[in-house]
């Protein structure tokens, strides 16, 4: 499953780079919350998915399943949440004041 | 023809209620059972979504008039003061106690400084996200 | 009393939470954060002296030893940079108190520039990988807002870059601690230390560091510097003097770290790949700095420049070149805040950024030309400013080790850095004079007052770098024996 | 065979009629010709695939670990709320963002009360 | 206000349940109860209209009710879905109700939505008319017609006395 | 006694007082003020000769950085002191002298202040005995020399000039610098002293020539050696008494001096013989070729200053064989070289700083330097006339001056280094004394085109509108004593021979006694050296006077290819250069940016992988794979895949939703309720978000990109997967520690909750989850201040 | 036997995600992928509970009320925008 689940974040990444590679800033955030997606599944897999009680001491399970990298993907899944919310608006106000989505017209130059 | 929204609006108060209890639930349970300060405050803002979604802002802000900047920032506050007290005790920083205690009508109750670290999370959660949706959706 | 290590972190979120509230007191604001990074400073101060009687400090939040909780660890390489950083912290916001907008200070300004701090203390201080990439976040979000704020197009056009590579980058770290977990099943770097050392770095474990080296280094601006001149020549100057003297000196803190406690078994493959880099960042810098004829592009090219110098010093990873590497790192972070200030009050009294539309400004505003020609000769080395040290003993590192490539191309990147400020300072400070005495935008001295205590650092450290060196070569000690660092972290259960 | 068991069994073959109503509803929005019928396929026939799953599960936990679920119940009173408004809505922009009724509807009652041309602009992808 | 002391007993009951506890501890209720209490000072201002008492045997006579009408709806659409030819004429149409209020009338709405081949689709601005799209218009009007009135009769039963 | 030290202090200290007590005092007292410190210094020094002429030295030491052995230490032995009593000497004079040549409206205080500092800087240089300490001062005096050059900074040239001396010389320091380390690699000990002590032993050394180039590198761009020399001319922008203090009297001895310094350390050794013996023969040929041509006086005097350079340069390269020889006669004939060498520094000195004030009261008092412009002013301005014969005459190598006694030293070494038997002799060797006498040839021409084109014939009197007049008295007294000095040391040679160059010859060739002649004679008889300046008078005469004929010889060399042109191109087309490359992969293009760090980490850690064998893939302890799982592992590839298919943002926002979905009912299926309720949550707010902005945004449109790139981007991101995946593949497989997290598996004792990922989140690493709630708390403030903060007007920082 | 069962049954669910998944690939319109989206939700719901109980587990109920609330919000703002393209109304003073 591990495998799997690891052959899945390199499809997920795939997507995700081809997406960054785009022109189109839309497409670019999307990039990175399907990079977030993949880095959480890594971390999952990574973890090591054995079988276990899910890591409630209440199930009164033999084993449980690593905590930890749940614990760092919770944070994780917070900490880019805050920063999608905060680029997607940054791209909506690039759009208003520079009435482009489109990064080729946002290369800049040298002498402005 | 204009669009009327009762009966989302109407739907909506029954299931923001639900949320906002369950919101409280997870809160205050994630100690022992999936939840804990972020899910809580995740799912209590998850209802104010849904309150502005089937409202308008300003009927939610008149409903409820809370500065959610101001409420997160309290959140922060209380989550680094909750870390800072058991500085006065001797104690490390961010450093919980627990303890169970007999008490008159819930018999016996575990009480943790957790939830009070857990709280300012909560906060803050339900602060931040309230906040980012009517900063936008106000923008001129 | 280890709980001194909670002040460069905790004291400013706390500071920066409670300005939130009083939003529309920009003084009280300003003074307060002042107040607040000066005790950062003292406290800094303090570690350094324990750290000397006593070793390494620690704190364990939540009481919890490491391995398991999250532990600071103040050991003389951090505490220095904490003790720069705050420093430096201090004098650009006397300056933000005259240049910054009473808009931008209702907006949160303050607060911004102290969770700044705070995420980049935290970074300095933290001993736990994870934590390490939370405090990442913390200084990243804020350098967002501080990168936007203002909002001008050129500001919001590169803060998409900025943003989206950081994002990506902050991605890979994720990542690269997936692999480490999944290899290494800890997180606290002592431990890591230990196991990476019980097995000897292995390939594998070899691999993942290189993953570690690209996210830091784009952080740092190592080679992966595209973004830099773009977003650190965009914002008002008192934001380009923090992100020039203290954002990417976080990426190499943490380059350093990690390959002088971590990933130090294989520096046939680590460290030369660091040199090639390095060299390539140097020659990239250079090239780039004398290819613009705006001033604050020409500042941010040399500060890739910097990080390139810097990092021969891991390369070459000699006690010398880390000692070096390490006085250079304190050196460039206060010249660096000086460069920007200066470059950004040029541009507060001309409008312009451009070397063609100024001329003579000397004449006008004499203490800032001079102040610019110190900071031109200390950037580029020229003793006894405070570059002088560093450069000296990164180069006994350099020729020790036989890197001759690395010291003439070091070498060689400070006559750049030379060569691309005097054409700012002979463009634009000489000439003749295109304002006249009357028509001259008066140069409040809330301007003049942080660059000539910057100034002063800069005189000071370089005249005064004996007072330095113990501090300094602790810190490179402790770098280069990793079990110094373990044993004031890890129990001998875990070693 | 006890009680329980028998219970267990009843509350499992209703999960599993509730899955087998989930994949005919899923092919119901295949099969369908416009989203105004799928629609239909979704509100109705998904929302009793759900139902009888939670009920099957509350019924499983109860048989077997003699435990009452509120959540599940709760979570079935909830989908009862909301399955309606999300259907209801769903149509409702479909339709005021021009989604065409499929050539097979004989009445369109709403055009008439609508002003169509003014008011919504085109929101499809 | 004892619309909302009610409601507020409710969840504190709500709370109970969710708790799970082996027996019924008043303790939980009470914290139920307390956090109750926030929430509707929260929202009070949402509840501008009264709160009836529940009557239990309306409420659980309309409840069988809908759940045979689901059903019937439920196997009709996959009945429907299943034959090898669709065989729909699905169509707008409007329909005048009898509901007052915003509750009935979105209890109507819901009801009618979860019932074979009908979705209301639009409620008029003055909340009088239904514009509902239904499956089968030719076949199932009639049909749908007497269920609606029968779903009004057992609201009203429930709301009204 | 730190007496020594405290002099090289107080002009910094001195320099540092004027700008405080600016204001107070007016521009012209403060040159009286200021000339007090050189006279006062110079005493000092001079009372110090009493002691060096009795082979004492004087050594006197502050720390400064004792750990990394940088310490200030002042060593004043024979050659320091000449070198002291040059700056302290020349400085008062020049000092004296620019008390009238600056006119009013410039800056007194900015001119003394930097020639303090100059003064300090090179005194500091000449009298530290720590590599490193001398190492600052060099720069000092390059800095100083730098802004002193461009004293009148609205001039292009004098910026141009600037700039153009800042970076050759500093370049040189740098190497310089290099150098030094390299020595102290080798010998442990930054001081010049004890490195000339061990050096001996060290020539095998692989560093040994290297540091010796770098050196030497320093040296010659001070010096304006060949083809460094390229700076001076231009350095002539600064005002004349600059030119005459640091561009002919001192700062360009300064690598004289470091030659001479490091003659014991370097010095017998074929390699610093040769190269510098030939570079200073260049130099001196080529400098004394250019002077020629020129029409301004002050650039011909800057070029007969590279090539007087090039001619001591020349004489201390001869010399250093001496230690080749040791104490035999061939060292002792050697020897005589460097005698010669310290011997002409100090006469050039005199005479090329007679010369220099005689330009300065020229230009001060006829307003142009143009050769072609004057003429006749020898009536006019008789006094400064007597000057500027004196001093070219000196500089030509006739008798009565002392130029004379140290030229005809100049031939007897060149005579000797070609005839001498040994090492150093090749069949070259002849050439050495024929361009000493041509370059002697042609200086004899361009003193004579000072005296003669300027002080006799026809004055343009249209050219030069005023009458000249003598200047002021105060500006004569400087060149004055010049003059004296240079008659002077013809007639008495010993007296400086005997107290200031024996002792200094002693330091610099220890052990070769005899290499210093015992007493300097004018006259030897009719010997070579004779017969050449002879022939020099002679040809030089004829040639002198047939100039316009021959001129054209010097349209041989193209316009475009000197030294100076490639200096002026090279700088040109870097920038252009840099420019181009800059601008060719920092394109602003935040796609491009990816495509580079995507390639990055594609080569650096798939290579990595591959190559150090870290690779290797087993399923061995995968958990088993049931059906639901595999699909929605399906369910997830064909989404994210169909993403990039997708026309409509609005659709790919969908599929990105049910990725968030699918992933959490992966964390359900992983045991991570927390994660899966966290994920439903957060996926579905940042949907909302999503959806929010989107209002504002436009729908995306086709990416117009060539066939090419789609499938060259394609081909990077299924790389980057690729890496991503096998390392991941080979991590999994790896089994190498146990994870820490068994020890969470107590947090119901421990810290009192049985969601063992919550008591980590809120107790075990609480600090984790606080950073995070921040992290989330400034991204909120973030999105408010983007919103809110609409700057009316763009601010001055922005241009566009 | 049981698991057997629950197991096929949770199958068909995520087949049934799997066929919606085609719907929101191929629209043709948005309300027809939101359709298909609410689908996915509710069937989810579903493949909790049933997972559950495969597990014998009480921990993931919370999940399956989440996973309801959440696909409601997410319908109601894909449906409001679809039809007005603000999902927030802002009433402009
Ligand atoms: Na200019
Ligand atoms: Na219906």
């Amino acid at each position: 499953m591990e495998s799997l689940i690891i052959i899945l974040v390199g499809v997920l990444s795939t997507v995700a780079f081809y997406l960054l590679l785009s022109r189109n800033i839309v497409r670019v955030i999307l990039g990175t919350a399907i990079l977030s997606h993949a880095a959480h599944l890594m971390i999952l897999a990574m973890g090591g998915l054995k079988i276990g009680s899910a890591p409630l001491l209440g199930e009164e399970a033999e084993t449980y399943v690593d905590a930890l990298p749940q614990a760092l993907i919770l944070t994780a899944i917070v900490i880019s949440f805050a920063v999608t919310a905060f680029i997607l608006v940054l791209a909506y106000r690039a759009y208003q004041e520079l009435g482009t989505d489109d990064l080729e017209e946002m290369r800049g130059t040298d002498n402005e | 023809m204009g669009i009327n929204d009762v009966i989302l609006k109407t739907v909506a108060k029954a299931v923001v209620l639900i949320i906002f209890t369950f919101g409280i639930y997870l809160f205050l349970s994630g100690h022992n059972s999936p939840g804990g300060g972020f899910v809580g405050g995740l799912v209590l803002a998850s209802a104010f979504v849904l309150m502005f979604l089937s409202y308008d802002t300003e009927t939610v802000k008149d409903a409820i008039p809370i500065d959610f900047k101001k409420l997160s920032a309290f959140g922060v506050l209380l989550a680094v003061l909750s870390g800072l007290g058991p500085l006065l005790f001797g104690q490390n920083f961010l450093e919980q106690s627990f303890d169970y205690f007999n008490l008159p009508i819930f018999g016996k109750t575990e009480i943790a400084t957790v939830l009070i670290f857990e709280a300012g999370i909560a906060l803050t959660v339900v602060g931040v996200v309230v906040n980012i949706i009517l900063s936008i959706s106000e923008d001129e | 009393m280890n709980n001194i290590i909670l002040i460069p972190m905790i004291l400013p979120i706390l500071a920066g939470v409670l300005l939130i509230f009083l939003r529309t007191y920009g003084r009280l604001q300003a003074w307060t954060s002042i107040a607040v990074m000066a005790v950062v400073a003292a406290a800094a101060v303090y570690l350094l002296n324990a750290i000397q009687t006593d070793g390494i400090l620690r704190i364990d939040f939540g009481g919890w030893t490491p391995p398991f909780g999250i532990s600071f660890v103040a050991d003389s390489f951090a505490v220095l940079l904490v003790l720069t950083s705050s420093v430096v912290t201090v004098i650009c916001l006397l300056h933000a108190l005259v240049s910054t907008d009473k808009e931008l200070v209702t907006m949160y300004f303050y607060p911004t520039v102290l969770f700044l701090i705070a995420g980049i203390n935290g970074s300095f201080l933290s001993g736990d990988i994870f934590n390490l990439f939370v405090c990442f976040e913390v200084m990243l979000l804020s350098s967002y807002i501080l990168l936007t704020l203002g909002g001008s197009k050129r500001q919001l056009r590169e803060a998409i870059k900025y943003v989206s590579i950081n994002i990506v980058s902050s991605w890979f770290f994720l990542i690269a601690i997936a692999y480490l977990y999944g290899a290494v099943g800890t997180l606290n770097f002592a431990h890591l230390s230990v196991r990476v050392a019980e097995n000897g770095q292995e390939p594998l474990l070899t691999t993942i560091s290189i993953v570690f080296l690209i996210v830091f280094s784009l952080k740092a601006g190592l080679l992966l510097y595209f973004w830099l001149p773009g977003s650190y020549s965009s914002p008002p100057v008192v934001t380009s003097a923090l992100f020039g003297a203290l954002l990417t000196k976080v990426g190499i803190y943490a380059m350093f770290r990690m390959f002088t406690l971590v990933f130090y078994h294989e520096p046939e493959t680590t460290h030369n790949i660091i040199a090639v880099m390095a060299v390539l960042t140097l020659i990239g810098g250079s090239i780039g700095a004398i290819a613009h004829n705006d001033i604050r592009q020409i500042a941010a090219y040399n500060v890739v420049i910097a990080v390139g110098f810097i990092l021969t010093g891991l390369a070459i990873a000699t006690p010398d070149a880390i000692e070096g590497a390490i006085f250079y790192l304190l050196h460039d972070m206060v010249v660096k805040a000086l460069l920007f200030l200066l470059i950004g009050t040029i541009i507060l009294l001309t409008g312009t950024a451009q070397i063609g539309k100024m001329s003579g400004i000397i004449q006008n505003y004499p203490i800032l030309g001079w102040s610019f020609f110190i900071a031109m000769l200390s950037l580029a080395g020229i003793p006894p400013l405070s570059g002088f040290v560093g450069k000296v003993l990164l180069s006994q590192g350099a020729i020790d080790s036989g890197s001759y490539i690395l010291l003439a191309i070091a070498l060689g990147s400070s006559l750049f850095v030379l060569y691309s400020l005097l054409k700012i300072f002979k463009n634009c400070f000489w000439g003749e004079t295109i304002v006249s005495k009357d028509d001259q935008v008066p140069l409040r001295r809330g301007f003049l007052v942080p660059c000539l205590l910057l100034v002063a650092l800069t005189i000071g450290i370089g005249l005064g770098a004996e007072g330095l060196s113990d501090y300094v070569s602790d810190a490179a000690d402790t770098l280069l024996n990793p079990q110094v660092y373990i044993d004031a972290v890890l129990t001998e259960d875990f070693q | 065979m006890n009680i329980s068991t028998i219970s267990e069994y009843i509350g499992v073959l209703l999960i599993l009629a509730g899955s087998v109503m989930a994949v005919i509803s899923a092919i119901g929005i295949l099969r369908f010709p416009d989203a105004y019928t799928r629609s239909h396929a979704a509100t109705k026939s998904a929302t009793l695939a759900v139902l009888l799953s939670l009920i099957g599960a509350f019924i499983f936990f109860w048989a077997s670990e003699n435990f009452i679920s509120v959540r599940l119940l709760l979570g079935i009173i909830f989908v009862f709320l909301t399955a309606p408004v999300s259907g209801h809505l769903i149509m409702r922009a479909a339709y005021r963002s021009n989604v065409k009724l499929t050539s097979l509807s004989t009445e369109d009652a709403l055009a008439e009360a609508l002003d169509k041309k003014n008011t919504i602009e085109q929101k499809e992808g | 206000m004892p619309a909302q002391f009610l409601l507020n007993i409710m969840i504190g009951l709500l709370w109970t349940l969710l708790m799970d506890e082996t027996a019924f501890y008043f303790s939980t209720f009470l914290t139920g109860y307390l956090i109750g209490l926030g929430i509707i000072f929260l929202m009070h201002r949402f509840f501008g209209t009264k709160f009836y008492l529940i009557r239990v045997y309306s409420t659980l006579k309309l409840l069988l009710i809908f759940i045979r009408e689901l059903f019937q709806s439920s196997i009709s659409i996959m009945k429907q879905i299943l034959s090898p030819k669709l065989d729909i004429k699905p169509g707008i149409f409007t329909y005048e109700h009898n509901m007052e209020g915003d509750y009935e009338l979105t209890t109507l709405a819901l009801l009618l939505t979860l019932t074979p081949g009908s979705v209301i689709l639009e409620v008029s601005p003055d909340n009088k008319v239904f514009y509902i799209h239904a499956m089968d218009v030719e076949k199932s009007r009639e049909s749908l017609l007497s269920s609606i009135k029968t779903f009004e009769t057992a609201i009203m039963e429930v709301t009204r006395n | 006694m730190q007496l020594l030290i405290f002099s090289i202090l107080l002009p910094f200290l001195t320099a540092a007082l004027i700008p405080l007590i600016r204001r107070r005092i007016g521009n012209f007292n403060i040159g009286w003020l200021v000339l007090f410190i050189p006279v006062l210094l110079f005493g000092f020094f001079a009372s110090q000769i009493p002691m060096v002429s009795s082979r004492e030295t004087l050594l006197s030491s502050i720390e400064w950085i004792p750990s990394l052995g940088i310490n200030f230490t002042a060593y004043l032995d024979g050659l320091s002191l000449i070198m002291a009593l040059l700056i302290t000497g020349v400085g008062s004079l020049v000092v004296l002298y620019s008390i009238y040549y600056l006119s009013p409206t410039d800056s007194f205080p900015h001119f003394y202040a930097y020639l303090l500092l100059f003064m300090g800087a090179m005194l500091g240089v000449v009298l530290s005995d720590n590599l490193m300490v001398l190492y600052v001062f060099w720069e000092l005096t390059s800095m100083s020399s730098f802004l002193l050059i461009a004293f009148w900074y609205h001039r292009k040239n004098s910026r141009y000039g600037a700039q153009k001396s800042l970076l050759i010389t500093v370049f040189g320091g740098f190497a310089m610098f290099a150098g030094f380390l390299m020595l102290y690699a080798m010998t442990g000990t930054l001081s010049i002293q004890e490195t000339a002590a061990v050096m001996g032993q060290l020539t095998e050394h692989a560093l040994f020539y290297p540091a010796m180039f770098l050196i030497l590198l320093g040296a010659f761009t001070k010096s304006a050696q060949f083809p460094f020399h390229i700076w001076l001319p231009d350095a002539m922008e600064a005002p004349t008494p600059v030119s005459a203090y640091l561009h002919s009297a001192t700062m360009v001895k300064a690598g004289m001096y470091l030659v001479a310094r490091f003659t014991p350390i370097f010095g017998g050794t074929s390699a610093w013989f040769w190269t510098i013996t030939i570079v200073g023969l260049i130099t001196l040929f080529w400098g004394a070729f250019c002077a020629i041509r020129q029409t301004d006086l002050k650039a011909l005097l800057a070029y007969s200053t590279i090539s007087q350079l090039g001619l001591i340069m020349s004489l201390l390269g001869m010399g250093s064989a001496a230690l080749r020889y040791g104490n035999t006669e061939a060292g002792a004939l050697y020897g005589l070289a460097i005698f010669a060498a310290l011997f002409h520094l100090v006469n050039h000195s005199t005479f090329k700083g007679a010369l220099f004030m005689v330009v300065g009261i020229i230009d001060h008092q006829v307003g142009t330097r143009d050769i072609r412009r004057l003429g006749g002013l020898m009536a006019l301005l008789p006094v400064t006339f007597t000057f500027a014969v004196i001093g070219s005459f000196s500089m030509a190598g006739l008798p009565l001056l002392n130029g004379f006694l140290s030229k005809e030293m100049f031939f007897t070494a060149s005579l000797n280094a070609a005839s001498m038997p040994g090492l150093f002799s090749t069949s070259w060797g002849w050439l050495i004394p024929v361009i000493a006498w041509l370059a002697s040839v042609l200086t004899f021409i361009y003193a004579m085109i000072i005296v003669f084109r300027t002080f006799l014939g026809n004055r343009d009197s249209k050219a030069v509108e005023k009458r000249p007049v003598e200047p002021p008295i105060g500006m004569l007294i400087s060149p004055a004593i010049l003059s004296i000095l240079i008659v002077g040391l013809f007639f008495a040679p010993n007296l400086l021979g005997d107290h200031l160059l024996k002792p200094a010859l002693e330091q610099l060739l220890p052990g070769i006694s005899g290499a210093s002649p015992d007493s300097i004679y004018a006259w030897h008889g009719v010997n070579t050296e004779l017969l050449m300046t002879i022939g020099i008078v002679l040809i030089g005469s004829v040639l002198f006077i047939t100039f316009d004929r021959w001129k054209g010889i010097f349209k041989i060399q193209p316009a475009g290819w000197t030294f100076n042109a490639l200096y002026n191109y090279a700088l040109a087309s870097s920038e252009n250069a840099a420019s181009f490359v800059t601008r060719s992969y920092m394109t602003g293009r935040l796609h491009q940016y990816f495509f580079y760090i995507l390639l990055f980490f594609i080569v650096s850690t798939g290579g990595t992988l591959l190559l150090s064998d870290a690779l290797s893939i087993s399923f061995v302890q995968d958990a088993p794979v049931s059906i639901y799982e595999l699909m929605l592992v399906l369910v997830m590839i064909i989404t994210a895949i169909s993403i990039l298919f997708t026309r409509s943002r609005l659709s790919a926002i969908l599929m990105n939703g049910v990725l968030g979905y699918s992933i959490s009912i992966f964390f359900v299926l992983f045991r991570a309720p927390d994660l899966a309720l966290t994920q439903l949550v957060i996926e579905t707010v940042t949907t909302a978000l999503f959806l929010l902005c989107f209002n504002y945004l436009p729908e995306w449109k086709r990416e117009p990109l060539p066939k090419r790139k789609k499938a060259r981007n394609a081909v990077l991101a299924i790389a980057g997967g690729l890496v991503i995946t096998l390392t991941g593949l080979s991590v999994n497989s790896a089994d190498l520690f146990e994870t820490i997290s068994s020890y969470f598996q107590n947090s119901y004792e421990l810290a009192g909750g049985q969601n063992i990922v919550n008591s980590i989140l809120g107790d075990f690493r609480a600090l984790d989850t606080m950073l995070e709630g921040l992290v989330l708390f400034i991204a909120g403030i973030g999105v408010y201040t983007l919103i809110r903060l609409k700057l009316k007007k763009e601010a001055g920082t922005d241009g566009d | 036997m049981i698991d057997i069962i629950l197991t096929i049954a949770l199958s068909l669910f995520v087949l049934a995600i799997l066929l919606a998944l085609y719907r929101i690939i191929r629209g043709p319109s948005m309300p027809d992928r939101v359709v298909a989206l609410d689908m996915i939700g509710v069937n989810l719901i579903s493949a909790v509970a049933v997972f559950s109980v495969l597990l014998k587990t009480h921990v993931f109920l919370e999940v399956i009320l989440v996973v309801g609330i959440l696909a409601f919000i997410s319908t109601i703002a894909l449906a409001r925008f679809v039809e007005r393209g603000d999902i927030v109304e802002h009433k402009h003073d």
